[in-house]
């Protein structure tokens, strides 16, 4: 797959809720090819330090507009840099990078796990479903965060028109507990289902695991540090394994970041 | 004015400009050849080839520090026998110089894939990985003889030009550089990297599963230069490829300017993936708006503050 | 929960805290003393004094570097001298434990220094400079045999604590590392810098009148753990003080998990001058929060990733 | 002399001309204790690379309202930083440090020389000055760039009522050449006069000999890096002369940046 190194000009930049933000980005080659699941390597500054071009997925692509779309939380220097970003100014932008999500097919319910920030592929993954969905499929969206304010990406999905359960590890919005419990009764209720899963690690694994004793078709899109997004220094290794056992390293960068359940070895 | 000449040359490997991209930072090239127009690099060196292949070490393989990081692949490359059969055919596409960098556990098995590459054609040279790739490995680079085991055993095997690639872990660089030279090297890439690590103090764990890692990009620039400087000093015939900390076309006129004849753009790729080939053209700007005919009027051409 | 302990104790010495300043990046403590409560500091180490006074290198003596810097001072200072009478006795009126740094050009003059502050009083203890203060000069941290030279001469003269600092430019630290302790020091300091060198293009000159400097700040931090942690390994009963690159609570306990007892902040002070103190308190309220009863849990605590 | 380590709060930031951009600093012990020639020491950001704070000269200080401000062009990275402080942001400020112009006695007219970004603590200093004027002193300012875009602080020296001469390099606006010709030739006017001087160290040096040739007292401030500004770190040595031809180094961020021209050894 193609991809592009690229000045991109920020032609929006908006506070979405408290502390998250939504960059539109003009980048007309890469709005045209991206596909939901895909990345983009950004640089907001030419500062050394932090030294590394951060990944964020691709939260829209507008072909026509040629602009692409990526949410984001202030969490450290490099997403304080990002925040300052003026309309007009430029960055550096490598993308669309990476294999995304694919539709599984025969199923009646797609389910996509969103863990805070995970949220962003899932929703431009919705989107594109949506537009393609048979009569008889219908979208699940399961979204988790600790607390209720790092929810994200909520109007999104419920614009969508898709059923939104929540999940708040303290209970200050909806289900009282972890989005792998939402997941695990939704996957009780009858109706082939695949899962679709973005988040932290931890919580990866545990989709992974539920969905391969319930023998559900799962990819999961994993997070790793990626200096470089094409496969070139090997650094985001992911563990995987062959169906007789063997085990090597993938590139979360190309390979992925969306893998199969059945793939990936969490030790 | 007419075009300046940006062609160096490393003893008897004339290259048409002296923008490289340093060895396991830019894979086998062909990860970045829709990103980047090969054919303009100085050369190419695909990162460092063993007998056999290896899975590489366990994740995390990295770490970002200040201004730099630290990277533990542990060589995972698929092996001198499957790149010549599979990925150098590709290569061959293209005609940027193409250097093979080596590593190996022994002086013998360094020796092994150069012979084997020696039976190829279309390589420019070679580069030996001397660094020492994880704490389990050894380290050739760290005393002179164990230098000069290594290039000898390969300078045996090859009339390929070789370059030995060493890190500034060794202490005074100066005996080893001398060494490698001594036993046949052509020139000299400095520099590798310098162990470092880095813990993350909210899990109390090391950041990298081997510990202890190579420390590159920007934050060892000065190190990097400090020792093209010292080893420009000494043996001021030598031919040296500067590396380490390159992002900008400063960063390369700093390294010309200490002593190398060529220059490898490492961690900097990630930085830009054209970095390179940026590079390159931005030198060839500045070599004509100050009416230099030719970079290597440039080559350890510093003076004093006073 | 009651208030963690955050003393610790480097062999005899017993600090309040592990925080202290670096030798020459605080001055005599006294330019800071405004700014800065002296007395919260677990130590202060003034800048190395000489037996006699030094002018110093010529300017240019600092070059910014991503993430670091470069220096090259040249050990001005008044001289033991005029230390103990005109500086040491303004310095009297704080009860921070003080450490006085010691360099000289020979073994001889290291041991004559720390005679005369041997017979003064209100002393903590004592540190030994043996990095090279500039490319002229004689650099005691290279050779294991050199380090035990100057380390055994001012044990001679002294029953001060007593500890060496060494940089990272001598190859592997762990024999330095041990003739020093073989000799009579009671822990290490790790590490002074990284030899370094930058040139301004624009000019085409070195940034430093001296050509090499010292390469210290952020950059450094990665080696400078590495040297901690293994120096910890070969030497686990030996007190360590880690130094290189500190500049917030998290570099602090990257060093005293990899082994270092106590830590001090050099360039980190230019970032902000009340760094020091202000880690003082992070450090508390990390332990206070963390239900760490006292700061030595942390020491050497580091795990690995998996 | 006192200063302070303290977080300042961004009250105004605005762009004054292309690429010069004053920040006003709600710092109130700087505030109301500095004085003309004295800087301080900013950290726009947490980033590492640049890693030194930068100094920049008080270009006013009003204690009542516990405000201060500086004036700066876009040169860098470091500025660039700096350009990007939002109002009520903060930054870590630490000063006033140094020693700054002191009056001339017994002089008549007091001539301030102006290179580029020279300009804002003689404005500083030139605004303490009118209030203390006695009827038979005057202020001249000689301010000079390489071109007319690159002059500095015209203005606010203008608002004081001093006479103004401009000097650019390229001619595009006032005398053609050198600031330091404006200087001997104001020299040759037969009026007892001291000279102050900000600007390159290279205009400094040609300020000093003009001065010393004429016994003219002449104070100038000198440039160099900065990191600690309280003379611990020994770095910003500046070679001095005694009047026996002995040889030692001062420091410009605490012993100046202001020095006697018969001072500096600018070899
Ligand atoms: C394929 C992919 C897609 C991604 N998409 C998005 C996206 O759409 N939106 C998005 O916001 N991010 C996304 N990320 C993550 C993003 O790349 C950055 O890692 C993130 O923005 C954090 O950036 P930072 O540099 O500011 O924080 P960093 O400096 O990288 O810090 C990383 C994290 O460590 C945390 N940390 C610090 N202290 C502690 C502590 N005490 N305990 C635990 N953790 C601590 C920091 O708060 C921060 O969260 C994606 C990552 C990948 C791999
Ligand atoms: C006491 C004192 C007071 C000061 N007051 C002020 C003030 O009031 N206002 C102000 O704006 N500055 C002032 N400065 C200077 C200020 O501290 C910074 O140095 C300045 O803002 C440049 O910052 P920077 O980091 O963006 O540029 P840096 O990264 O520090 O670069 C320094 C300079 O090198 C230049 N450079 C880069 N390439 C070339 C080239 N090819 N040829 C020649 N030069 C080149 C850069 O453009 C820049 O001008 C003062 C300095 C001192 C010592
Ligand atoms: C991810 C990564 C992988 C590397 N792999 C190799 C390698 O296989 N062989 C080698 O000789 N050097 C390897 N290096 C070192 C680089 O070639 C180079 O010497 C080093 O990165 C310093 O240059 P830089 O600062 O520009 O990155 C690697 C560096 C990085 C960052
Ligand atoms: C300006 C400056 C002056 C220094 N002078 C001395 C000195 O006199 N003696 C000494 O042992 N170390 C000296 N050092 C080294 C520091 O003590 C410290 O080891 C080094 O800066 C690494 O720590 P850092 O990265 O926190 O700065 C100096 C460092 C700097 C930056
Ligand atoms: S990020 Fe470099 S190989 Fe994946
Ligand atoms: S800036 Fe540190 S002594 Fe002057």
């Amino acid at each position: 797959m193609a991809s592009w190194e690229l000045q991109a000009v920020v032609v929006e930049h908006r506070q979405r809720a408290p502390n998250q933000y939504e960059l539109i980005l003009h980048a007309p080659p890469i709005a045209q090819t991206a596909q939901p699941g895909q990345y983009v390597l950004v640089r907001p500054m030419e500062t050394l330090a932090p030294l590394w071009r951060r990944p964020y997925s691709i939260l829209r692509a507008n072909p026509d507009k040629g602009v692409i779309s990526i949410f984001y939380s202030v969490q450290s220097q490099f997403t304080e840099l990002l925040s300052l970003k003026p309309l007009g100014s430029q960055m550096s932008v490598l993308g669309p990078l990476g294999h995304g999500f694919q539709r599984e097919q025969g199923v009646q319910r797609h389910i996509l796990v969103a863990g805070g920030f995970g949220a962003p592929p899932l929703s431009f993954f919705a989107s594109r479903l949506v537009s393609a969905l048979s009569p008889d499929e219908q979208i699940l969206i399961l979204a988790g965060a600790r607390r209720r304010d790092l929810l994200v990406g909520l109007d999104e999905f419920r614009a969508l028109g898709a059923e939104v359960r929540i999940a708040t590890e303290d209970g200050s919005q909806g289900y009282a507990g972890r989005v792998t419990d939402l997941l695990s009764e939704a996957l009780c209720e009858p109706l082939p289902s695949a899962v679709y899963a973005c988040g932290p690690n931890r919580m990866l694994q545990m989709v992974c695991e539920i969905c391969l004793v319930g023998r559900v078709p799962c990819q999961v899109s994993v997070e790793t540090p990626m200096p470089c997004g094409v496969g070139a220094c090997l650094g985001c290794a992911v563990k995987v394994r062959a169906p007789n056992g063997a085990i090597w390293y993938k590139r979360a960068c190309t390979d992925g970041p969306v893998f199969r359940a059945e793939e990936v070895d969490w030790e | 004015m007419s075009r300046p000449d940006l062609s160096v040359n490393l003893g008897q490997l004339r290259l048409p400009n002296p923008i490289m991209v340093a060895s396991g930072t830019f894979g086998y090239g062909l990860e970045y050849e829709r990103l980047v127009d090969l054919n303009q690099l100085g050369a190419l060196v695909v990162r460092s080839l063993t007998l056999r292949p290896q899975v590489g070490n366990a994740p995390l393989r990295l770490a970002e520090t200040p201004a730099g990081m630290l990277n533990a692949i542990g060589l995972q490359n698929e092996g001198v026998e499957a790149f010549i059969l599979e990925t150098l055919p590709r290569l061959r596409a293209y005609s940027v110089p193409l250097i093979v960098s080596i590593a190996g556990e022994s002086p013998e098995e360094y020796a092994q894939v150069a012979e084997r590459l020696q039976r190829t054609s279309g390589l420019a040279g070679l580069e030996l990985n001397l660094a020492c790739p994880s704490p389990s490995h050894r380290a050739f680079d760290t005393a002179p003889q164990l230098t000069a085991e290594v290039v000898r055993a390969v300078r045996q095997t090859t009339d390929l030009p070789l370059f030995a690639k060493l890190s500034a872990n060794g202490g005074d660089l100066v005996p080893i550089a001398q060494s490698a030279v001594e036993a046949g090297a052509d020139g000299l890439t400095l520099i590798h990297s310098v162990a470092g690590l880095a813990v993350n103090p909210h899990t109390r764990r090391f950041r990298l599963a081997s510990r202890v890692g190579h420390l590159t990009g920007p934050a060892i620039k000065p190190i990097a230069l400090c020792a093209v400087w010292q080893v420009r000093q000494a043996l001021p015939e030598v031919p040296l490829i500067g590396v380490g900390g390159i992002t900008s076309l400063d960063d390369v006129l700093e390294f010309l300017l200490v002593g190398a004849t060529a220059v490898q753009v490492g961690t900097g790729n990630y930085l830009c993936a054209t970095l390179s080939t940026d590079l390159v053209g931005a030198l060839t700007d500045y070599l004509t708006q100050n009416e230099i005919g030719t970079v290597r009027e440039l080559v350890g051409a510093v003076r004093d503050v006073m």
